[in-house]
């Protein structure tokens, strides 16, 4: 185990670093951003000043050099526009991020699993033909066209919920269930195709011939082998879930990490990007890696070796 | 790509069943949904080839007497934009646009993810290590940020988001034909081919390559519509097709701010892209469940 | 004795969208209590397929039992709601199957899985059941039985886990067992012990057996009696001797021809000509006819009907005029 | 064990969503506050609020006053600092605010008389030497000021008394007044030392009409009223601001009640405002201006005057304002708006097809043969890519075929700073009251943002930038406007209509410099 986790935690350090190395790169190719936080009457001599001390005008690889350097101690900088830790700006973001992102995960696997289980259950029925459908649909909606379409539907004309904001429960109903129509369509897919492979299994006719009723059949036996699958696919999303919710913050004005990073990215705020970067790569890392230990749990194949 | 979809005999592999011009019709036609989807590719593909034809309107042609004009006004069938463009000309022309971005990204995407699984798969080893930490790093970022930075990188037009795009979606290809490669490769007819002696390219070419035609047919037609849609939400934060030209992604993007004076703008192009997506989505569904029930992506 | 399970005309349908096959077509065979009976076949003659529907088994939507009964201790199989059937199922019929590796769960440790019949079937405290498990376990001579209830299927043997899975069918000891194939799967070496195992148990116990095979010597090793099918349909049904001593049909007769013997050495083995025809191919005729060295012009347009001779039954036209048995049916 | 598993997850997120949720509920839309009467779309307002809400497309980036050059948060941030000096807010004139008055000594001197008896919210009082802080607090290269590049013409701040201090200029510095009025808000000496400018940035006290109460990030900043304002005691208690990046959702919120006002309204979408009965719109002519570049840093047809000439008359701007802008915006024939200082009457090339065809012919050219490129931005400017559109389809008209391209907004500005652009682009600059900066900044041969370069004419705008006198100022640059619209440096197109979607029952004055002054209104 300590081996496992010694050895999988090398890969996070690795992957996280290879991210930051790839975007700060990327990043610098979008072009200087002094300019743009100075005043547009600036003359070109005061903005080659401005680079001068933010750093830009240094070879990229010693600006590299520094900013791993640094890194490497938790230090990403200050954000160019207001000079506060970048660091710090994308941590008080995360909670909002987590907010969204876990109660849009709980709603979809609130409503996927059963639908994906029952349609699998009640294959060819009726009930599975709606599910399908519903569920093809709801992966071909646009989020942002979805989520205007609620608040037109749920702020404006019957003005039940507030259409944009964060803080109360009430906020975060639409910009959720809008994130999570996308993963309650995969998932339930994804359940309803594994249970029917479960069902198929040779395990479930024993239980069947041993006289198991179709509810634990279904429930305590088939599931149980099917979440296997579902963990490693939820854990994948999870990371869509924190990082690429920015359409649907930017709708529903959601004060989270990925509106951060688009308004960063469209600012050219170097240090918060990579901040950001840093922070989704790690925990999109960390989520992985809480997968494969939840993975062995319910997969005694693997715990025990 | 629909009239090409004649797949090779999979030689060793049971799973897969084969499927050839003259079933393919004949098991399209017992299939309701995989029917409908095949169906709206085949006229929307019509669409994008002969567009500019169809379209009742030129779709840049602006006139401002008749701007925002509301569906079936003046021989607007679905009304106007806020240049007096038609909206249903656009959303013809438009469609080659998505059309584009769908079938040329997973070709690019496709192909490069193709390559780099069958790279992985085959000769493992080291290469294997280097190729899928590439993966995983790119994986641990969100595909629709990845995109966005890299279109911030590359600059807007069709080409550039195609790229992004490209970017964003190679590894989806190369994670899944990766694990196909590694299961063909502990089959037996090439554990046979090995012990005979069968030279390493003819094992790759002859053997491994034909046995992923449909993985690589089922997961891309899967792919198309998270492409288009993906290109319609870039679009939606400024990134996609810019207009003029005229593409779903930037008619929603533009007529969004006009939601409650005029719906039509971004109802339409909306449905547009639901209605491709769901073309999409039913038809590889389709594919799947006849070619290889048990492929997951 | 008695009858346990009595199987009559029994015939079964498949559907397959809109195409519809018939796999079992008029089967006509009894288990009596405490017997083992043999069911032999090539693959694909239905072996399964019946007894999958003696389980009430067979998949709800894509099968039908179009005509015939089933009576298990005097109950109509067949007309059995899910419900009463789950009430059966395992409690007193029960079922091994061929494929030990598969058919555990591999997610649940053996003690888990052999509690769920015991919670289903059987009112005990937790205590007992664990102690019935364990005595299970130990009478189909698994060592180490209460290490083992914490172990995961993965972690056992072959040979280890089909006799997991006859403890599982014998924790409620059921009346009848129903075992497909339960030797394929396993070494030679283990088959042997298994069968022994089981030929043990039902000595033990009041137990009866419906032992599917295709191999003929484990049914010699086995059985009392023994019914032969052929694509869909018994074409023999006798004791264990007088089916190895006389055989009266020539499917059966081409079975035992292919069998290795031991005295003889004979360069090359007996194989019967042709294949099983497939049931939608078959036509009017006896469904052997195309390739009996036997067959006459009658085989080919008419089925043949039952013809007995003492306990002994086989439905074939040869013996309408060489035994000239009684027409039964 | 295992069968806990599941409800200590629950028992998680439930905890995750609440903490995260702690203290800042409040119901949808409707603010507090006693007396709720239902109106005609069931929405309560209530008859007397003493809140606001308003709304904003983005974030401030600090909340310390002299740091970031970014409308969004100086708006936000004017509430909470005072000025010295304000402007008029529809002429656009100066007004004395936190200053009694200024002059200048000589030609790098200016004295600043500034009021007495007016208090930070933390109850320090405000005197000159307030003021030296926040100018030195530009000037110190450790506050990360962008604003300095503009002060750097400063060499020294004295404090003569309490309420007098001296701004010494490397160099005359004409434009000084407008910088402080421009730029300049006062800061408290002893907060900023006693708890540090990251604090201070963070949790602002100034002199301004608004306490700091709550600022959370991407979401809201939340003001109350300043009971000692110097200038009396604000109307509306509590104020909020809200930010709401889409404009679809912003109206949404409007709509639906949430906020009460925000600015950039789509011209389109004026009328489902004006539908709404419990809304109205506010509109007012910006100073900020909009204008067609024709770029002659680019080796292109537009290097001709002739062919500057011609599309100065084939874009028909009247055409542009009433069927794009739907009216909202105020023409412009010249390089400054009729709200500048320095403004004079230049000709008017309206629209003529002819004469463009025939000026081509002129430069010789046939239409036919030129094809332009125009780069917009999307969203930064009212309609500007569609603006853009309707100029390419008005050349497309005489002949000249135009390919809009629309840049990111970044990409954009490094385009122009580059000189990658093309033949034409559209760009705004303001608030532009003095003509220094629209002059110098924009066509002058170094000027990053430049699009025009003419030898002769560079001459006249240094030589004008360094004259004091104001009659002599303005002849001056009477004489570059005239010469800029001769030479068709632009195609000058209009004073932004700044549109705001206002609650009907809120009394609200927009003003020509964009700022927002929640003290300025009321509820009626």
């Amino acid at each position: 185990m300590l081996d496992f986790v010694v050895k999988r935690s090398l890969q996070v350090i690795i992957v996280v670093f290879l991210a930051l190395t790839a975007v700060f790169f990327l990043i610098r190719l979008s072009g200087d951003p002094t300019a743009l936080f100075l005043p547009p009457d600036t003359s070109r001599e005061q903005i080659e000043e401005y680079r001068e001390i933010l750093g830009f005008n240094r070879p990229l690889y010693v600006q590299y050099g520094e900013f791993v350097g640094n890194a490497i101690q938790g230090d990403f900088g200050q954000s160019l526009r207001s000079g506060e830790s970048a660091l710090g700006l994308v941590l008080a973001r995360l909670p909002a991020t987590f907010q969204l992102a876990f109660s849009a995960l709980f709603i979809s696997l609130l409503i996927s699993i059963p639908l994906g289980v029952l349609a699998a259950y009640k294959r060819n029925s009726i009930f599975d033909r709606i599910a399908v459908a519903a569920t093809v649909v709801g992966q071909a909606i646009p989020s942002f066209w979805l989520g205007l379409l609620l608040i037109y539907t749920f702020a404006v004309s019957f003005s039940l919920l507030p259409s944009s904001g964060g803080g109360s429960i009430v906020h975060l109903i639409l910009p959720s269930v809008t994130l999570a129509t996308y993963s309650i369509a995969r998932f339930t897919r994804f359940t309803r195709s594994t249970m029917l492979d479960v069902l198929r299994k040779d395990y479930i006719r024993t239980a069947k011939a041993s006289g198991a009723p179709t509810g634990s059949l279904v429930l305590k036996y088939a599931l149980k082998n099917s979440l296997i699958p579902i963990i490693t696919l939820v854990a994948l999303d999870l990371g869509t879930l924190l990082g690429g919710a920015v359409v649907v913050e930017m709708v529903f004005a959601w004060p989270g990490v990925g509106r951060l990073l688009l308004q960063s990215l469209l600012n050219r705020d170097f240090p918060i990007v990579l901040a950001g970067v840093f922070i989704i790569a790690f925990i999109y890392s960390i989520v992985n890696f809480i997968a494969d230990i939840l993975y062995a749990y319910v997969n005694p194949q693997i715990r025990v070796k | 790509m629909t009239t090409k979809s004649e797949v090779n005999v999979v030689k060793g592999s049971t799973r897969r069943k084969s499927l050839r011009i003259t079933n393919f019709f004949k098991k399209l036609l017992g299939n309701w949904s995989g029917f409908v989807g095949f169906v709206i590719i085949f006229l929307l593909i019509i669409i994008s080839i002969f567009g500019k034809q169809i379209a009742p309107y030129d779709p840049m042609y602006t006139d401002f007497t008749k701007k925002l004009l509301p569906p079936l006004t003046e021989g607007h069938l679905l009304g106007t934009d806020q240049l007096g463009r038609d909206v249903l000309s656009r959303i013809i022309v438009g469609a080659r646009v998505s059309v584009i971005i769908g079938l040329v990204t997973v070709l690019v995407a496709g192909t490069f993810g193709t390559i780099v699984g069958i790279i992985s798969g085959y000769f493992r080893g080291w290469i294997d290590v280097v190729l899928m930490r590439i993966v995983d790093v790119q994986l641990s970022f969100p595909f629709i940020l990845l995109v966005l930075v890299v279109s911030a990188i590359t600059g807007t037009g069709l080409r550039n988001i195609i790229i992004s795009l490209a970017i964003g979606g190679w590894v989806i290809f190369a994670r899944v034909i990766r694990s196909e490669v590694l299961a063909i490769r502990e089959k037996e007819f090439i554990t046979a081919c090995v012990a005979t002696g069968v030279k390493r390219s003819h094992i790759l070419f002859k053997h491994i390559l034909p046995n992923l035609i449909t993985p690589i047919i089922i997961l891309g037609s899967l792919q198309i519509a998270t492409y288009i849609i993906a290109e319609a939400s870039i679009s939606f934060l400024g990134f996609g097709v810019q207009p003029p030209a005229p593409a779903w992604g930037n008619m929603l993007s533009e007529g969004k701010d006009y939601i409650f004076s005029s719906w039509w703008l971004i109802t339409f192009p909306g449905i547009a892209i639901l209605i491709t997506a769901l073309g999409v989505n039913l038809f590889g569904d389709w594919l799947r469940d006849t070619l290889d029930p048990e492929f997951v992506e | 004795m008695t009858n346990l399970l009595e199987v009559n005309n029994l015939n079964i349908c498949f559907r397959n969208g809109k195409s519809i096959t018939q796999p079992i077509r008029n089967v006509n065979f009894t288990v009596r209590s405490g017997e083992i009976l043999g069911i032999v076949g090539e693959s694909g003659c239905g072996k399964s397929v019946t007894s999958l529907a003696v389980m009430g088994l067979l998949p709800p939507k894509s099968s039908e039992i179009t005509k015939g009964e089933i009576i298990f201790n005097e109950q109509h199989i067949e007309k059995m709601s899910e419900k009463q059937l789950q009430n059966i199922r395992g409690n007193e019929v029960s079922m091994i199957f061929q494929e030990p590796m598969t058919s555990l769960n591999p997610v649940f440790t053996i003690g888990q899985q052999l509690m769920e019949p015991l919670k289903q079937h059987k009112s005990l405290t937790k205590v007992q059941r664990k102690e019935r498990i364990i005595e299970v376990l130990k009478q189909v001579g698994i060592p180490r039985a209460e290490q083992i209830i914490d172990e995961y299927p993965h972690q056992l043997s072959g040979g280890m886990r089909q006799r997991v899975m006859i403890s599982l069918a014998l924790l409620c000891e059921p009346k009848l067992l129903i075992a497909d194939e339960p030797t394929t799967a396993l070494d030679v070496t283990i088959q042997a012990q298994i069968l022994e195992l089981l030929k043990r148990i039902i000595a033990e116990t009041n137990m009866s057996m419906m032992l599917i095979t295709h191999d003929l010597g484990v049914i010699a090793e086995m059985c009392h009696r023994v019914v032969v099918m052929y694509a869909g349909s018994v074409v023999e049904e006798a004791s264990v001797e007088e089916l190895f001593d006389n055989p009266l049909h020539p499917y059966t007769k081409g079975l035992l021809k292919s069998l290795p013997s031991q005295n003889e050495r004979k360069s090359a083995l007996y194989s019967i000509a042709g294949q099983v025809p497939r049931p939608n191919e078959l036509g009017q005729g006896c469904a052997f006819a195309n390739r009996c060295e036997f067959a006459t012009e009658r085989c080919l347009t008419a089925a043949p009907p039952v013809f007995s001779v003492a306990q002994h039954k086989a439905k074939c036209w040869l013996l309408d005029e060489t035994v000239g048995g009684v027409f039964s049916e | 064990m295992k069968k806990y598993v599941l409800p200590i997850f629950l028992l998680v997120v439930l905890f995750i969503l609440t903490a995260c949720t702690e203290g800042t509920s409040e119901q949808p839309g409707k603010s507090n506050n006693t007396d709720s009467t239902t109106n005609s779309s069931g929405n309560k307002v209530e008859s007397k609020k003493d809140s606001i809400v308003i709304g904003f497309e983005a974030d401030a980036g600090t909340l310390i006053a002299n740091t970031d050059v970014n409308y969004a948060t100086d708006a936000q941030i004017r509430n909470i600092y005072d000025p010295l000096i304000t402007r008029d807010s529809k002429t656009g004139k100066y007004i004395p605010f936190l200053a009694e008055s200024w002059e200048s000594l000589d030609e790098l001197t200016w004295r600043i008389t500034v009021k007495e008896g007016v208090k930070f919210h933390n109850g320090a009082d405000f005197n000159a030497e307030s003021v030296k802080f926040s100018i030195d607090y530009i000037l110190d290269e450790n506050n990360g000021s962008f604003y300095r590049s503009r002060w750097a013409n400063i060499s020294e701040v004295e404090v003569i008394s309490p309420t007098e201090v001296e701004i010494r200029t490397s160099v005359p510095f004409p434009g000084l007044i407008e910088r402080i009025t421009g730029d300049l808000l006062i800061l408290e000496p002893g907060y900023v030392a006693e708890v540090g400018k990251d604090e201070a940035a963070k949790k602002p006290v100034g002199t301004g009409p608004y306490k700091f109460v709550e600022w959370s990030r991407d979401n809201y900043l939340k003001l109350e009223a300043f009971e000692e304002y110097w200038n009396g005691a604000p109307s509306i208690k509590q104020v909020e601001f809200r930010y709401i990046p889409e404009f679809s959702s912003r109206l949404s919120a409007f709509l639906s009640g949430e906020i009460d006002l925000f600015k950039n309204i789509p011209v389109d979408s004026v009328q489902s405002v004006e539908a709404d009965a419990n809304s109205k719109i506010a509109e007012v002519s910006s100073s900020r201006i909009n204008y067609l570049a024709l770029n002659t840093h680019y080796k292109g047809p537009l290097q001709d005057e002739k062919v500057r000439l011609a599309i100065n008359y084939a874009v028909d701007v009247d055409e542009l304002i009433s069927a794009i802008l739907n009216g909202h915006a105020t023409k412009m024939t010249g390089p400054l708006s009729k709200i500048n200082s320095n403004y004079t009457e230049t000709t008017d090339y309206s629209y003529d097809a002819d004469k463009a065809i025939a000026l081509l012919k002129e430069a010789g050219y046939a239409p036919e043969d030129i094809t332009l490129t125009l780069d917009t931005p999307n969203g930064r400017y009212p309609m500007d890519a569609q603006v853009a559109q309707a100029i390419a389809a008005q050349l497309q008209r005489i002949g000249i075929k135009v390919n809009v391209q629309v840049n990111e907004w970044g990409t954009h500005l490094e385009k122009i700073r580059n000189r990658e652009m093309k033949d034409m682009y559209i760009l705004g600059w303001g608030p532009a009251f003095e003509p220094d900066s629209t002059i110098f900044d924009l066509f002058t041969q170094n000027a990053p943002y430049s699009g025009f370069y003419d030898e002769a004419i560079e001459k006249e705008i240094v030589e004008a930038t360094k004259i004091f006198d104001n009659a002599k100022r303005k002849e001056a640059y009477n004489k570059i406007q005239h010469l800029l619209v001769d030479t068709a440096a632009w195609v000058p197109l209009w004073q932004q209509g700044d549109l705001y979607a206002v609650r009907k029952d809120l009394k609200f004055e927009p003003r020509v410099d964009e700022e927002i002054k929640v003290f300025e209104m009321s509820w009626e």
